[in-house]
């Protein structure tokens, strides 16, 4: 592969990054909120602050942010910030950094993300590739449906009747948390198991309700590369039914999709922002969630560019991936 | 292999009608998907000519009340009679999905047009700026701005604009490439020899061979829409006092409708809602099959 | 741009996207704080756990740091007060203190003695410096939560001798002892070590984690995003003291239950239930009661009948911004109070028990006192402050020049009145819903705005009608009816003193709220102001009260008993564990022997 | 009815043309009967064909589009998929009946007993595999445990025997020509040596160069393996270079069938006539005849003999009784009331 491609995929992968930060810096800005004051509102809302001179600590903090230099200032310090992976300082959780937050919740949530994304990525793919092919029986072909349906019920909900039925009727499996309380993590099977077991339910919440989506973009492709000759041809050469499926229909319907993986995982991460909610998982969700609420824009910033990163950088890494997937990328 | 030769004889070939209901027939998807949309669409109309609006809002019935024959689909915990806010929920629904679904869709037809058609510079510009905003979770960007809102700001309409905003690269990217492969057509070029206006040729000769396409891609969007804005509601990021589906099952959620045994209050929002993206996605389906000629072969 | 070029940015980009780290600057907090060895096993039947949405930064447990000190998060195990007090056994604790006395008839100087057993975690003992240091603090470093008050009050601080500390005030201050020096619900200042803090450069910035010296029972040994764990110090200073036994916890484990403070309560209250946790933040209405019923081994302050808690110190109003038309109209106003019908609200959201109400502060035994009084009665009586009167109202808004419009709201010259309630999302999720159409029915353009700029919006001043508390008043009623003196009646736009929304300007009030500041409120006198303050804000309806703020706590006693109840005060404390008062509920827990 | 007239008609012109080798013929199709159910109504895409083939023989069908070559052969591979329907006929190659076949039974005879190179062999080729994966798997999905060395052999005989170097075993499709395609497609069909060929338009979106080179390429295949091709297409100037007889399909039916020679000296059906006469030669350059009329749909087949409306010598009887085919003397078959009286 050329020097010349990897500078242009790299340079696509700024690209994103650039504009996505540009947008995240300046969205929250349309709102004159003000995350220090509403910090103090927090405390003071419960009670525990009354400085009667509230304007006074806030144009301090503000100086301190830098929040009183202008837009353009305070975006130029941003970017140069953004390259460096500096965020800055949380509005709300001063002294944290960003970045610590984010430290702080990746390890609750890389693994269900993750985990998440890549099951529900091939159950729906297998599922949408067999609801399209004729020649399998029907009763399979029809298991698709009700995930298509299931699109319709909200993580939120799914994740309540989770709770409700299997972790707090049935008892089956922890109510919440990412590993029981008192524990300390350690790297013990114990704690392992343990904090796999607080993870299933959630888990099962974010696959039921994104499995939908796959099927139904790989029932599309399926269905038009099954009318391919290529296809026909493998049953004029007395292929049987299994192989052609294998190497000629799903392997050719796959690839469009393996591009869908990586801009799955962003869906992933705003479905989390309830489940963990839910689940009491204190992960990139739940921060962004408070994040938003408390309109800390720091941490907002912080964690889109993240996930964005995170998608762009696996989208790059697919483009690198898909030659070996598809010869006729190869030598381009 | 062409099976019908067009015919010169006279002979009456069944009625459009006749034939659209027998590819129906084989069209199943289609076929469920548009009668589930219509009972829905009956159902709102119906609400809307039998249930006074305002029985959609609190203090309008007694509260916490399970199903019954004088509240079908039971109470909520502010007497909300919740036939009446599914009546109005979905049809709140319907507009946030159609208005997000036309716009974007709209836009993405209007740039895949120019891009794919004028090519070039432009081209490459558009696709750039699709390409490029795509990796970013477009959710994600939509609950930040509809979180950095100001609330009284959030209505119906906005919601639909939050949604649409980051939309409209799917349907663009479509367009421009079926238009790409239109242009090598035959009667595209024919109708370029015989001096027809570039307008002339996108409305007269393109648009209407586009329109399944345009058409699949509205539903679409229109799902997508839908499920954007309930997702925001969900969130409790939607007009808060108006019974969208999203909205019902945010209050039910803050009032833990479950552990207290309520649970019609959130599953009946969530079922409107299969119900609504159910025969949406069975719609889409059966419109790709229309669209996509191989797909008809391979029927 | 030359291939080169592009590839040498990329990889700039690359290197940034996968930097491994970012230098941290060295005053931020620990990423997390997990113990060197081991912990020892505490037995369930040794530990108790609590359930709270945690938000502050890790490792920040020095008061001063700010913002990101919070007292509810489990530092009230670390930090104490000269004095406690035990609102419903209406008495002070002394604690660090074994008196705080006024050595003048104005209520000009104040004499605290310190408990000479008193010492830090790190032996050293806790004296006069360190009482001057905090107090000094809070003075000079405008950044502290309490400086407004001492730089408003206090004139002096001095130590006499290691164990005495003599304050003199600039004006007369008999409230300060109470509202300032002594710690109940979520207000009170803790003593700061003096020897540990006087070392650091920008105590606003030191995070303290588990270093800093303190004096309360309890260290902090791990906290992380899911969880904050303390370990009961043995050696204790309040034992040999002999203020308080050694505690039966030996081990508290603070449980992030993540979200906002009111979400997803459901969760919270499946994991109470099935004994996952003791206790947790308190509940919405609606879930209290079903938990209950679920788990017949928890109980709350009221046992097991509503309203299932005790009363905050917080009633809520429905608070109107007087400098904003049309709510700058006595008459709109009361013509609002006039379209509330507290009784449906009690039956709606509450099961029917009395939570509506028409003042401004918690009825507490010195204020229950006061309301009973019969001037006040009579008061009562004439004003009917709760009345619910559709068509009175509308007289009112017709004489304010209000005609109904096609819509069957309030309109004048083609505007309807902008009736949009701020709140906060969770905690006012039940009540607000239903006021909005109360409002609606009396013809009030009305909408819901749970954004979580309420506060901000509150502050300056934008919005004419949000739902606040009032938290002030809990002895007497002085500082509920300050809420509204003429001084924080700052313009639209600046912000309004701290939870001082009306921005209600009258100066006959301001001069009666100005009488009663020196009075104590055992003085007669201060009796007959604060009647007359009472009749000026229901007259002139200066804000609209609705309900009174309760806590619904569930107490789980599968493994812990003597929660502090209706039956059996214990420390005559509030039950909260959040709450400034939290340590002596946690000390005071006996084992169930289970 | 006319069947046994078929029967002895096709019986007795194939020994007449087989070089060499008498006996049962290799491939024996009769009365085979494709429906296709559409939403306009059914069309009758196949009626009542029937002929038989020698090994070695070369047999080309032409006929206008839509009038059922490609369903023939389809029809043959029961490859039919709905809405169309085998109503009827038998499909006899080597004395086994494939119609009869269970399922798998006639996916093993795929490609070993019958094989079908397909039309528009621009995308038959999996744009993902390498070719010799491709001709692999074939092989193994027919024969049995084999040392993948051999299997290798095969294929890479195959594709010496279509003038491929070898080396092409190694590619992907998107890196050959369409010649090269489509000869691989014409190695594949002979990988398993089978009995009958089928060559559906072979060369359609071809250069005329290539054309030739792929029709050569098919005749030595032919030879080597000596077994029976059907070559589809409706170009008779290419035909008549490369087969040995003509099969003229209109509206579904097998019209006429004669030798090469025959058909373009002296075509009989009035259609056969009129497709030949339409084509350029010496005598008429220049002039051109087209057929008058269009093909008629098959949902609405004109009664009688389906050609009755464009035959220029048209009779009563054409336009209400159907035409049975015809075995004459000259060992050629006819389907036209013309020759009745005749026989």
């Amino acid at each position: 592969m050329s020097l010349k491609l990897i500078a242009r995929r790299l340079l696509f992968l700024v690209m994103v990054v650039w504009s996505a930060s540009t947008i995240t810096f300046f969205i929250p800005r349309f709102s004159d909120r003000n995350a220090i004051r509403e910090r103090f509102g927090e405390l003071s809302r419960t009670g525990g602050f009354a400085p009667a001179d509230l304007e006074k600590i806030i144009a301090a903090f503000s100086k301190q942010f830098g929040l009183d230099k202008p837009l353009w200032q305070q975006y130029i310090d941003y970017m140069l910030g953004v390259l460096r992976l500096d965020f800055g300082y949380s509005l709300g959780r001063y002294p944290s950094t960003v970045i610590q937050l984010i430290e702080q919740a990746l390890p609750w949530t890389i693994g269900l993300l993750l985990v998440t994304t890549i099951l529900s990525f091939v159950i729906g793919n297998l599922l949408g590739a067999v609801a399209a092919w004729q020649r399998a029986p029907n009763w399979l072909r029809s298991i698709a449906t009700p995930f298509v349906l299931l699109q319709g019920v909200p993580p939120v909900l799914m994740g309540v009747l989770l709770l409700f039925f299997v972790g707090f009727r049935l008892k089956l499996l922890p109510l919440g948390g990412a590993y029981s309380a008192g524990l300390i993590p350690n790297w013990s099977w114990d704690f392992i198991l343990d904090s796999l077991a607080h993870q299933v339910l959630p888990a099962l919440a974010l696959i039921l309700g994104s499995v939908g989506g796959w099927v139904l973009s790989m029932r599309g492709m399926g269905v038009t590369i099954q009318g391919e000759d290529y296809v026909n041809f493998a049953e004029h050469k007395g292929l049987s039914g299994f192989r052609i499926f294998r190497d000629y229909y799903l392997r050719n319907a796959l690839l469009p999709q393996v591009t869908g993986f990586a801009l799955a995982l962003g869906t992933v991460v705003t479905s989390a922002i309830v489940i963990e909610g839910i689940f009491g998982l204190p992960g990139i969700g739940s921060l962004l969630q408070r994040a938003i609420q408390a309109n800390d824009f720091p941490v907002i910033y912080g964690i889109v560019l993240f996930i964005t990163i995170a998608v762009a950088s696996l989208m790059v890494l697919m483009e690198f991936v898909y030659p070996l997937l598809d010869p006729r990328i190869r030598n381009q | 292999m062409s099976t019908a030769v067009l015919s010169t004889e006279a002979f009456q070939a069944p009625s459009g009608l006749t034939l659209f209901l027998r590819y129906l027939r084989r069209n199943k998807s289609l076929a469920i998907g548009a009668a589930i949309l219509l009972l829905l669409v009956l159902f709102t109309i119906v609400g809307f000519l039998t249930l006074d609006p305002d029985w959609a809002y609190p203090l309008s019935a007694p509260t916490k009340k399970p199903p019954s024959l004088q509240y079908p689909f039971g109470t909520d915990f502010f007497g909300r009679n919740l036939l009446a806010a599914m009546v109005v929920g979905m049809w709140q629904t319907a507009v946030i999905g159609l208005i997000a679904g036309g716009l974007g869709t709209f836009i993405g037809v209007v740039f895949g047009f120019i891009s794919a058609y004028f090519g070039g510079s432009i081209d490459a510009a558009i696709r750039g700026v699709c390409q490029i905003l795509t990796p970013i979770p477009v959710l994600l960007i939509q609950v930040v701005v509809a979180g950095s809102l100001d609330k009284r700001d959030v209505t119906i309409l906005t919601m639909a604009l939050i949604v649409v905003m980051l939309a409209w690269m799917g349907p663009t990217l479509v367009i421009r490439s079926q238009v790409l492969t239109m242009k090598e057509r035959q009667f595209v070029s024919v109708a370029k020899l015989s001096g027809v206006s570039d307008l002339g040729i996108i409305f007269g000769e393109i648009l209407p061979n586009l329109l399944p396409f345009i058409a699949a891609g509205f539903v679409g969007q229109v799902f997508s829409a839908v499920f954007a804005s309930f997702y925001l509601a969900v969130l409790g990021l939607g007009p808060l006092r108006e019974p969208l589906l999203g909205n019902i099952i945010w209050a039910a959620q803050s009032q833990g409708a479950f552990f207290n045994g309520w649970w019609w209050w959130p599953i009946e929002p969530a079922v409107a809602m299969i119900l609504i993206l159910g025969s949406l996605a069975l719609v889409n389906m059966g419109l790709d099959e229309l669209a996509n000629p191989r797909v008809r072969r391979s029927e | 741009m030359s291939t080169l070029k592009l590839a040498a940015a990329a990889a700039f980009a690359i290197g940034a996207v996968f930097a491994p780290s970012i230098a941290l600057p060295d005053e931020a907090a620990p990423t997390e704080i997990a113990p060197k060895t081991p912990l020892p096993d505490v037995p369930r039947n040794q530990t108790l756990i609590m359930g709270w949405s945690i938000t502050s930064p890790i490792g920040v447990t020095n008061p001063w740091a700010i913002p990101g000190y919070t007292h509810q998060e489990g530092n009230v195990f670390m930090w104490e007060p000269l004095m406690y007090f035990g609102i419903f056994a209406d008495k002070y604790i002394p604690w660090l203190a074994t008196s705080m006395e006024y050595t003048s008839k104005d209520f000009t100087s104040l004499e605290i003695k310190l408990n000479p057993n008193a010492k830090w975690s790190d032996g050293v003992p806790v004296t006069a410096k360190d009482v001057v240091f905090t107090f000094e603090g809070q003075m000079k470093n405008e950044k502290l939560p309490y400086h407004a008050s001492f730089d408003q009050f206090v004139d002096t601080v001095k130590a006499v001798d290691d164990q005495t500390v003599d304050v003199k005030f600039k004006i007369p201050a008999p409230r300060f002892k109470f509202e300032v020096l002594t710690e109940k619900f979520d207000t009170g200042i803790p003593i700061v070590p003096e020897h540990a803090l006087s070392k650091v450069s920008d105590v606003n910035a030191y995070p303290g984690g588990t270093e800093i010296p303190h004096s309360g029972p309890y260290d902090l040994v791990a906290w992380n995003a899911n969880q904050k764990i303390y370990n009961l110090r043995p050696d204790w200073w309040a034992v040999k003291a002999g203020l308080s036994q050694l505690p039966a916890v030996k081990r508290i484990v603070l449980v992030n239950i993540g979200g906002q403070v009111g979400q997803n309560m459901d969760t919270v209250a499946q994991r109470l239930v099935n004994n996952e946790m003791d206790t947790a933040l308190d509940m919405r209405s609606s879930v209290i009661g079903n938990i209950l019923a679920q788990n017949p081994k928890i109980t709350t302050h009221a046992g097991n009948k509503p309203p299932y808690g005790y009363l905050d110190w917080w009633p809520n109003s429905l608070w109107m911004n007087t400098q904003i038309a049309p709510y700058n109209d006595a008459r709109v106003r009361r013509a609002i109070s006039l379209a509330i019908n507290r009784d449906q609200i009690n039956d709606v959201v509450y099961e029917g028990a009395k939570i509506a109400t028409v003042y401004p502060f918690p009825l507490y035994p010195g204020l229950k006192a006061f309301v009973d009084s019969p001037d006040v009665k009579a008061l009562e009586a004439k004003l009917q402050p709760g009345k619910f009167d559709l068509a009175e109202s509308a007289k009112l808004m017709t004489d304010a020049g209000f005609k109904k419009n096609a819509d069957g709201l309030w309109a004048k010259d083609g505007k309807t009145v902008n009736a949009t309630i701020l709140g906060f999302e969770g905690i006012h999720s039940d009540i607000v819903p239903v006021l909005v159409e109360m409002l609606r029915k009396g013809g009030f353009d009305t909408a819901i705005d749970f954004g979580a700029d309420a506060y901000q919006k509150e502050q300056d001043g934008a919005p004419g009608l949000y739902m606040f508390g009032h938290g002030a008043s809990l002895k007497d009623p002085y500082a509920a009816f300050e809420l509204f003196h003429g001084r924080f009646s700052a313009g639209i736009g600046t912000s309004a003193g701290n939870n001082r929304f009306s921005r209600y300007k009258n100066p006959d009030y301001d001069k009666i709220v100005d009488a009663m500041a020196p009075l104590s409120s055992d003085d007669p006198k201060f009796h007959e102001l604060a009647v007359k303050a009472l009749e000026i804000y229901w007259k002139e309806q200066i804000d609209v009260p609705v309900i009174q703020w309760l806590h619904r706590i569930a107490y789980n006693q599968t493994y812990w008993t003597n929660w502090p109840t209706a039956d059996n005060l214990a420390a005559g404390t509030n039950g909260a564990f959040w709450a400034q008062t939290g340590m002596l509920v946690v000390t005071n827990l006996k084992p169930s022997g289970k | 009815m006319g069947v046994t007239v078929m029967d002895k008609a096709a019986d007795a012109l194939s020994p007449a043309r087989a070089p060499g080798a008498a006996g049962p013929p290799t491939l024996k199709v009769s009365h085979l009967e494709v429906t296709y159910y559409t939403d306009s109504g059914r069309a009758k895409a196949l009626d009542d064909v029937s002929f038989t083939l020698q090994a070695g023989e070369k047999l080309g069908m032409v006929g206008e589009s839509g009038s059922g070559k490609s369903t023939m052969a389809l029809a043959m591979m029961r490859m039919i998929k709905p809405p169309g329907r085998i109503e009827a006929g038998e499909v006899i190659v080597g004395g086994v009946d494939l119609m009869a076949l269970d399922d798998e039974g006639m996916r093993k005879s795929r490609l070993s007993r019958i094989a079908y190179i397909p039309q528009g062999a621009m995308n038959s080729l999996n744009p993902v595999l390498r070719i010799g994966a491709q001709m692999m798997d074939a092989v193994k999905a027919h024969v049995g445990a084999e040392p993948r060395a051999k299997t290798e052999e095969r294929c890479r005989n195959a594709l010496k025997s279509v003038d491929l170097d070898p080396g092409v075993f190694r590619m992907y499709a998107h890196e050959l020509s369409g010649g090269m395609k489509q000869r691989v497609c014409i190695a594949i069909g002979i990988l398993l040596k089978p009995q009958v060929i089928i060559a559906d338009e072979p060369t359609s979106a071809l250069d005329v160069v290539t054309q030739r080179q792929v029709m050569e390429t098919i005749d030595n295949v032919q030879k080597q393996i000596n077994a029976a091709v059907i070559l589809i297409g409706h170009d008779m100037g290419l035909m008549a270079q490369f087969v040995d007889k003509v099969a003229v399909m209109y509206a579904g039916r097998l019209v006429e069938v004669s030798t090469v020679r025959d058909m373009f000296t002296a075509p009989l059906h009035p259609y056969a006539q009129a497709l030949i006469s339409s084509l350029p030669n010496l005598e008429n350059k220049g002039v051109f005849h087209g057929i008058p009329g269009l093909a008629p749909s098959l949902l609405r087949l004109p009664g009688g003999c389906a050609f009755h409306p464009r035959c220029a010598r048209v009779l009563d009887v054409c336009r209400t009784a159907r035409p049975e085919a015809l075995a004459l003397a000259t060992g050629r078959v006819v389907t036209c009331h013309l020759y009745a009286k005749g026989a």
